[in-house]
């Protein structure tokens, strides 16, 4: 694989079909959620006034340079991760530019945008911001384990890094895809997955209650949008990797967008049934539930 | 109490240790090999008739000149002590019984003699049994009777002194002559060995044994001297 | 006779180290050291002794030729006069410093004088 | 070896050790220098047994003499002591 | 060729003479004893250089002029010559030393110092034993006297306690002599060596016991040596020196050198056994001493116990018996009776009282010298000494007593640089404060450096004689030593020098490494000397600070050309001590200093006895012999280098010491000790496995522990690095794990794991050199490194906070930064392992460096920033200058890591079966992935920069708000305190994690040292300071020993 200039532009149009995909997703979601409420819940297109809305305004307030550094690291991550991941198994023209780097470029640079966004919301001074990236990053210790213990295992399953090539050993039959080669360690990875997209229970992080937006507090107008941005994108490319290495991955955008939203609807159902977590609560059960599933899953291989 | 009992069981066990040195000790009936070379040659090689004063004076030389040193250093030793005290410097005050006229008189009769004594015993040790140890010891006496008849009686340490150094050094002299002249050091051939059992004989032997004599007898004195000098404390 | 002054000798030399090892006056402790070289002595020169003999001293009685037949191993004797007059510098040293540390703590206790320790 | 010398020497021996049982045990310093002089003494006879006359000298003179009268000087000086 | 015997005649005639001075007369009779002395000198140097240099055979010099054994004969060889010029020069100087006392007490005292020069130069040459007697009693008598020299009162009562001893002693040696004499009929010790054995049993056998236990007590074994610590408590410390360094060290060892002749090999293992016991025990009770005349007693006990240990082996030690008795008898008469000569210049007894010697460099290297000769630490002899000795000791399987050496040896390093840790950093006591501690004497001082150049030059000699090449010759070594000399000039020229020296020594070196020694050299060299730029802020001149670095980088770079084990560990202690030099200087360092040093030559130690067993004997060892050990050795060698390596590597269990170590040392220190130093443990790793591979020891594979070891130590060192308020303890903690990442890689033994290594001592070099110099600036200008105290700096240090947030990016492994490219070649490395369950460890320690990372940047840069703070600086430029060399490095590792990797990478490949990387084209591909570095970084950049770019296009307006705008439920908080967030950061996780931080590990260690120091100080308790008791110890000793030798 090497690089050629169209690939910018049919990575451009990834990104344009995931966002779109991800804001209606969203909608979508908080709609079904409140109409299980009984509520009658937002437009599907409100996703779109916020986000246009916030992008035209201006701020006359900084809080200093990682003020806009954060957002922009935030937003960094959520496209690289997607872009560097193969989108469309098979296509040439989506697989955008994972010829930089395998499976492990991906799951270490889920962090980047965390990083970034940790530090800008720091620079805020406010007290919860730092809060709340205190019990995210407590969290995520815990709750990533047992990710990277699944994909080590199908990893070595496949014994391959390559992305690319673990969907193509999942093709052909249902039954070829990692759920059913090796349900111990999707079982890991799906549990934390639940941890990572920080829904209940495993939300306190952001804490709407007691902090307002938590980590963000301080960020508005164009700042916001750019978060807005990325919270459609991210959680998008992080399931884009859960199916490509569990679910046989997307041969062609339907799929894609079938399996990404029946991943998610897994997460919000388990937030319902769920009371929420404290930050030790949560690390705790990981560690009983999750973490041993992976090891289970590393042996077993 | 226990101490004691501890001592005693260790002590019973240095007992164990010299009982089996005193059962594996077998009488010898012959001299063994050092013994009979200084039974055979010592006469002829050194004209002592006293094999003990050939040995102490020139075979084990070295030992001797320990030996004084020992009492030298001893002496010094004793004089650096006692100097240093809270009495010294005091005026004597003690109320002393004056001796009696006799024993004065005895005393002032005596010293001579005893002194006399001391010069024969260690002039003839290469003859007969004692020497210079036994001949300073002699003088040494005299001295400690001039002391208790007299106790404020005053030596000159300075005096004492020399005639320690003096010995001791021609001693040493003599020794380093037997490297030039003879075997080695503290050779005492550097004189003739004359005629055995006559008074001018064994070569340097009466010499250096009149020579310790002398320095034992001064050191000794120079000991008693510093002591009976020492005040009450 | 070469027995019982070894023996002799051994049972002082033991007597002597007790009454050094359990007396508590610094005197006496000398007294004692005095008592166990003695025995020391006599052990020495009775090493050195053989039945029958007669003293290393050469005169008309003991001819020269004859000596190595006649007389005792001179040596321990000559060892044990040395060692007498060691013993007297050291019992000496000993008795002025009993004197001096008298003079410093107005006893004589041996169990007075253990400032430095441990 | 005649009988009567063993006899003698014993006689000696015992009498030597009993002087030194003294010269430990007696209540008074003085009694035990003067014992452990006798001891020396006793020894010094010994040595003319042994055929050791220039020893026998020495530890008279030397043993039983000077340091006898060493003690008695260190003895006098320390008159505050108790002869215990 | 004057007569030796001329030595005895001089030292009595001269002792003599002085009776015929007035007693007035003192100053002559000073001017004569002098001269006395140095004549003897003269004599016995010129017999020394008559036969070092010309290779003569031992004369005799024989007595009345007769032939032995039947008149007393005395011998001189080159020990006998070695010895006397030591017993006479150090008698020479003492008595320079010891002026005033000796004018105070007249010519009878210096008579007496003669006299027992002499007496000891007796013992050393007669070769009868009744003689060897007759000395030694002279020699008793004259320590009565020479004791009076002394200004303590309590002399007097150690004098008498000694004479009780003398009293037994002579009882046992002349009632041993005479049975001696009566079973072979002789009086010559070699007449008695040449009567056949036989002659030796039973009742003779028992002779030779008491004679020999007679002589072996003058050389004040433990335990019956109440009255020696007591002299040596009391005496005048130049009266000490000579006792512990010409009585015990020299003549009365080797009186009992020369007895052990006539029994042949049968009593070695007794006196083994006294001498083991000596030096582990007096070492032991060392460690409860305050009071420094006694420590060095202890010390003294513990050498001469090591002498004996020789002596007791010198069956097995062939033609070097020599060479190791007196390279340890000559270093510990130098060193010891240097300390005392030191001493001497204090009025205060107390260890602690020594801090007086702070601000006088001269009597502090001499002070390091002296110890560094007690411990046996190259370059000197005891160093040389050793290693000889633990060679044979390995040859003949005698391991068990190279254990207890070592660990006696060990008890003796830590009180020794405890104490030097006294002097350079306790304040003086209180009521003391005003008292003229110090007081200089010219003659002193000369004394004193006499010792110190005698000891370099025995350094030298024992150098020049030994089979190995001379260490003083080393470049490296040289270059550090030069700096002891230029200490005087500025610190800026000396940084100058130094800097142009590393690089130089780089160049001229550099065709001399092959790749994987070229990683380090670079490291240890260049990066060196990017770190030494931050010295440049430094004023004044630093005393001290560049000979300490310069040895710890000397022992760098002759670690990576060390071919043979005997290099190899000479460097790595001149790089612990070196290191140890440099980290003892940060201001609150003592105690830290000292645990690193006592772990670290704990640590040198296992390797020095791994090494020896490994040789067999086999002299120039050559490390890659290492692959030739055989089959039931092998394993334990390795258990031995490993545990040896991984003390360096702070792994965890052996890792107490790194935290206060690098936390507290000085700010271009930290990146030094945490940088650099840290590598040369997994130096040592790599040539261990790369030669020894795996090996088994019980069916347990040795690496699969180590691979635990390593996913420990960076699991539980990341995790307590997040819990840490003081920032450079975090990256200290944080460097434990790292450290445990690497080794991780390499135990994982295929090429994946190593080529991950090698991107963990790059990275690692790069980017905790770059934190500890931006914390350390940071530090520096707010005065604390609590990390809560701080907060919102980002604003006015700009520069330091972007050396750290490139920093914690790459550790973090995030890409694009160089972090990421050692995680991604773990995974690759892991995938062909077959172990797998300390992965999950290492999986875990992952997210939990963004702890600890994330930590770091936030509450120093972000957040409140305080009130008291507001008018920081950025750190100074020499302080930067580093750090963005630093970025730019990371930055370029990053993009083409090939230009480090790739030659190494080809070069590991025939030591291991698996595929190493291929680094055709810009990507990089394993047998598992691929990862192209450039691209990454182009992506990422672009994305970066877009977003970036439009943003600030938008805002461009955007106005800075002040502090405390912000929303905080509805109020707004005022006091920068309360608002920072920072304190016990993570307090949900410490609830969740915390069980794990339970300091288990210190408190095992910290248990271990109150178990030695209670037992120290119980077993001390045992010298009642009775004499009388001491008299029975005595007798119960011999005894005792009596009942060992004859019933088992």
């Amino acid at each position: 694989m090497q690089f050629e200039w169209i690939q910018i532009p049919y990575a451009l149009l990834t990104l344009f079909i995931v966002i779109n995909y991800g804001l209606i997703m969203n909608a979508l979601v908080a709609k079904i959620g409140a109409r299980v409420g009984r509520r009658h819940g937002i437009p599907i297109y409100q996703n779109y006034f916020d986000l246009i809305k916030n992008y035209g305004l201006r701020s006359s307030i900084t809080h200093g340079v990682m003020f806009y550094l954060g957002p922009v690291f935030r937003l960094s991550g959520g496209v690289g991760l997607l872009l560097f991941v193969p989108t469309i198994y098979g296509s040439v023209m989506f697989s955008n530019f994972s010829f930089s780097g395998d499976l492990i470029l991906a799951l270490y640079f889920i962090f980047f945008g965390t990083l970034g966004m940790a530090l800008g919301a720091a620079e805020s001074g406010h007290p919860h911001a730092a809060m709340g990236i205190s019990r995210g990053l407590s969290q995520v210790t815990m709750a990533e384990l047992p990710l990277t213990l699944a994909v080590f295992s199908i990893a070595l399953q496949y014994q391959t890094l390559s992305v690319t090539d673990i969907v193509a050993a999942q093709q052909g039959s249902i039954l070829n895809w990692t759920l059913f080669t090796n349900p111990i360690a999707v079982a890991a990875a799906m549990l934390s997955f639940l941890g990572s997209v920080m829904r209940p229970p495993f939300d306190v992080v952001l804490a709407p209650q007691e902090i307002p937006i938590g980590p963000p507090t301080e960020y508005h107008s164009s700042y916001l949008a750019l978060m807005q941005t990325n919270r459609v994108i991210y959680p998008t490319a992080k399931m884009v990797i859960f199916m490509s290495l569990f679910f046989g991955g997307a041969t062609s955008w339907p799929i894609f967008f079938l399996k990404i939203f029946l991943i998610y609807m897994f997460a919000v159902f388990v937030g319902v049934v769920f009371p929420r977590f404290r930050v030790e609560q949560s690390i705790r059960w990981f560690l009983i539930w999750a973490v041993p599933l992976g090891i289970l899953s590393v042996l077993l291989v | 109490m226990i101490k004691n009992f501890i001592v005693l069981l260790f002590l019973f066990g240095l007992g164990m240790i010299f009982s089996a040195l005193l059962l594996g000790y077998t009488p010898d009936s012959e001299l063994n090999l050092t013994g009979r070379y200084y039974a055979e040659h010592t006469a002829q090689d050194l004209g002592a008739a006293n094999i003990v004063t050939a040995i102490i004076v020139t075979y084990r030389g070295l030992d001797t000149l320990g030996e004084v040193t020992v009492l030298f250093l001893t002496a010094a030793i004793v004089g650096m002590l006692l100097s240093t005290g809270a009495g010294k410097g005091k005026s004597l005050q003690r109320k002393l019984s004056q001796s009696g006229e006799l024993l004065t008189t005895g005393s002032h009769l005596l010293v001579p003699l005893i002194l006399l004594l001391g010069a024969y015993v260690f002039i003839n040790g290469h003859l007969t049994p004692g020497g210079g140890f036994q001949g300073g010891a002699i003088i040494a006496s005299a001295i400690l009777l001039i002391l208790l008849t007299d106790p404020l009686y005053r030596f000159s340490h300075q005096l004492i002194s020399i005639v320690e150094s003096i010995s001791g050094l021609i001693f040493l002299a003599l020794g380093v002559l037997g490297i030039f002249f003879a075997g080695g050091f503290l050779d005492n051939r550097i004189l003739p060995v004359g005629e055995l059992g006559s008074l001018f004989s064994a070569g340097a032997i009466p010499i250096i044994y009149s020579l310790v004599g002398l320095k034992v007898g001064a050191e000794f004195s120079s000991m008693l001297v510093n002591f009976s000098e020492t005040e009450d404390s | 006779m070469v027995t019982i002054a070894m023996l002799t000798g051994f049972i002082l030399i033991l007597m002597g180290l007790y009454g050094a090892l359990t007396n508590h006056n610094i005197l006496r402790m000398i007294v004692s050291f005095s008592v166990a070289n003695t025995g020391v002595n006599i052990v020495l020169v009775a090493v050195g002794y053989i039945h029958g003999r007669t003293a290393p001293i050469l005169n008309e009685a003991v001819p020269a030729a004859e000596a190595a037949a006649r007389i005792i191993d001179p040596v321990p004797q000559a060892l044990v006069l040395t060692a007498i007059v060691i013993g007297l510098g050291i019992t000496t040293l000993m008795l002025a410093y009993a004197y001096k540390l008298y003079e410093m703590k107005g006893s004589l206790d041996i169990s007075k004088f253990s400032e430095l320790k441990w | 070896m005649s009988t009567l010398m063993i006899a003698i020497s014993l006689i000696f021996a015992i009498a030597m050790i009993s002087a030194a049982f003294v010269a430990i045990y007696a209540k008074r310093i003085a009694i035990a220098i003067l014992a452990a002089g006798l001891v020396s003494l006793l020894a010094s006879v010994m040595f003319l047994f042994l055929a050791a006359p220039d020893v026998a000298m020495t530890e008279a003179a030397i043993g039983s003499g000077l340091t006898t009268f060493l003690f008695f000087f260190v003895l006098g000086r320390v008159r505050g002591e108790k002869n215990d | 060729m004057v007569n030796a015997i001329f030595i005895i005649v001089i030292g009595l005639g001269t002792a003599f003479l002085l009776g015929l001075l007035r007693e007035t007369w003192r100053h002559t009779a000073y001017a004569v004893m002098l001269a006395a002395l140095a004549v003897m000198a003269w004599i016995a140097v010129r017999w020394l250089l008559f036969f070092a240099v010309d290779g003569a055979a031992p004369v005799d010099i024989l007595t009345a002029g007769t032939a032995p054994p039947f008149a007393i004969n005395l011998r001189l060889g080159i020990t006998e010559a070695v010895l006397m010029v030591l017993v006479i020069v150090c008698g020479l100087l003492s008595a320079v030393y010891m002026k005033e006392s000796l004018l105070r007490l007249g010519r009878r005292a210096m008579s007496v110092l003669l006299v027992f020069i002499m007496a000891l130069c007796g013992i050393i040459m007669t070769r009868d034993l009744f003689n060897l007697f007759v000395f030694f009693e002279l020699v008793v008598i004259a320590t009565a006297g020479l004791i009076l020299l002394s200004e303590n009162k309590q002399a007097l009562t150690a004098g008498f306690k000694y004479l009780i001893i003398s009293q037994m002693v002579s009882i046992f040696l002349l009632i041993g002599i005479i049975f001696t004499y009566h079973t072979t009929g002789t009086l010559n010790i070699d007449g008695m060596a040449g009567t056949s054995a036989d002659m030796l049993k039973g009742a003779g056998s028992l002779a030779f016991f008491l004679m020999l236990m007679a002589v072996l007590i003058e050389a004040k074994p433990f335990p019956a040596n109440g009255w020696a610590l007591d002299i040596y408590e009391s005496a005048h410390p130049a009266f000490s020196a000579l006792f512990s360094a010409a009585m015990a060290g020299a003549a009365a060892v080797y009186a009992v050198d020369k007895l052990l002749l006539i029994t042949g090999p049968e009593w070695l293992p007794a006196v083994t056994a006294i001498g083991l016991i000596s030096f582990v025990a007096a070492n032991l009770l060392a460690l409860a001493q305050s009071s420094d005349r006694r420590t060095l007693g202890y010390s003294s006990v513990g050498q001469v116990g090591l002498i004996l240990v020789v002596i007791g082996q010198r069956d097995i030690l062939g033609d070097q018996y020599l060479y190791i008795a007196g390279g340890i008898l000559l270093s510990h008469a130098i060193a010891k009776a240097g300390l005392y000569w030191i001493s001497g210049l204090l009025s205060q007894r107390d260890l602690t009282a020594w801090s007086a010697l702070r601000g006088h460099p001269l009597l502090i290297f001499a002070f390091i010298s002296f110890i560094a000769m007690l411990s046996g630490l190259p370059p000197f002899p005891s160093f040389y000494a050793k290693w000889e000795l633990f060679m044979a000791l390995a040859v003949e399987g005698r391991l068990w007593i190279m254990g207890f050496i070592l660990f006696g040896a060990l008890l003796e390093a830590s009180y020794l640089f405890r104490w030097f840790g006294y002097i350079l950093k306790r304040e003086t006591a209180e009521e003391h404060k005003d008292a003229q501690i110090l007081s200089l004497a010219p003659h002193k001082l000369v004394v004193i450096l006499t010792a110190v150049v005698v000891g370099w030059g025995l350094a030298y000699v024992w150098g020049e004689i030994s089979v190995y090449s001379n260490l003083l010759y080393a470049l490296p070594l040289l270059f550090a030593l030069s700096f002891v000399l230029l200490d005087w000039l500025p610190a800026w020229i000396k940084n100058t020098v130094v800097i142009a020296g590393m690089v130089a020594y780089f160049v001229v070196t550099y065709p001399l490494y092959d790749p994987l020694q070229l990683i380090f050299a670079v490291i240890f060299l260049l990066g060196g000397a990017v770190i030494f730029l931050a010295s440049y802020h430094a004023h004044g001149r630093r005393i001290g600070f560049y000979p300490s670095a310069m040895l710890m980088f000397a022992g760098l770079s002759m670690l990576i050309v060390a071919e043979d084990s005997f290099h190899f560990f000479a460097a790595w202690e001149f790089l612990t001590i070196g290191s140890y030099f440099l980290i003892i200087r940060g201001k609150h360092s003592e105690p830290h200093a000292l645990s690193y040093l006592v772990f670290s030559l704990g640590g040198a130690f296992l390797i020095l006895a791994g090494f020896v067993v490994a040789a067999q004997g086999v002299q120039l060892f050559n490390l890659e012999s290492l692959s030739q050990v055989a089959a039931p050795l092998a394993p334990w060698v390795f258990l031995l280098l490993a545990i040896g390596f991984m003390t360096k590597t702070a792994v965890m269990g052996l890792h107490i010491w790194l935290p206060g170590a690098h936390a507290e040392a000085e700010t271009d220190v930290s990146p030094m000790v945490s940088g650099i130093l840290l590598k040369a443990g997994l130096f040592g790793i790599m040539i261990l496995l790369m030669n020894m591979g795996k090996q088994q020891l019980y069916g347990v594979e040795l690496t699969y522990i180590m691979l635990w070891i390593g996913a420990l130590s960076a699991f539980l060192g990341n995790l307590m690095a997040a819990f840490q308020e003081d920032a450079k303890r975090l990256l200290a903690y944080s460097s434990i794990g790292q450290m445990g990442y690497a080794l991780f890689g390499l135990a994982l033994m295929n090429q994946l794991g190593w080529m991950m290594a090698m991107m963990f001592v790059i990275n690692h070099y790069i980017y905790k050199s770059m934190l500890f110099l931006s914390v350390g600036g940071v530090a520096k200008r707010t005065g604390t490194r609590e990390m809560y105290q701080m907060g919102g700096l980002i604003a006015l240090m700009p520069l330091s906070f972007i050396a750290v947030l490139i920093g914690i990016i790459a550790v973090s492994g995030v890409p694009p930064l160089s972090g990421f490219g050692g995680r991604w070649i773990f995974y690759n490395a892991i995938m062909s392992s077959e172990y797998r369950l300390p992965m999950i460890l290492i999986f875990l320690s992952g997210p939990i460096a963004f702890l600890y990372l994330f930590r770091l940047i936030h509450t120093i840069f972000l957040g409140q920033l305080k009130d008291e703070h507001r008018k920081l600086k950025e750190a100074p430029f020499w302080i930067l200058l580093p750090q963005m060399i630093y970025v730019a490095a990371l930055m370029v590792f990053a993009l083409v890591p090939g230009l480090a990797l790739r030659k190494v990478d080809a070069y590991l490949n025939p030591f291991f079966t698996d595929h190493g990387l291929n680094w055709e084209g810009l990507t990089i591909t394993s047998d598992y992935g691929y990862w192209s570095p450039v691209s990454i970084m182009i992506v990422i950049a672009v994305i970066f920069g877009v977003l970036f770019a439009w943003l600030l296009f938008v805002n461009r307006k955007a106005q800075k708000v002040k502090q405390f705008n912000i929303v905080y439920s509805a109020e707004r908080p005022f006091r920068p305190e309360t608002t920072h967030f920072a304190w016990n950061f993570y307090a949900p996780y410490r609830k969740a994690m915390g069980f794990l931080m339970q300091p288990l590990v210190t408190r095992f260690w910290a248990a271990v040292t109150d178990l030695l120091h209670t037992l120290a100080d119980l077993v001390r308790r045992f010298y009642t300071g009775n004499g009388q008791t001491y008299a029975i110890q005595l007798l119960a000793f011999v005894i005792i020993v009596y009942l060992f030798k004859m019933e088992f």
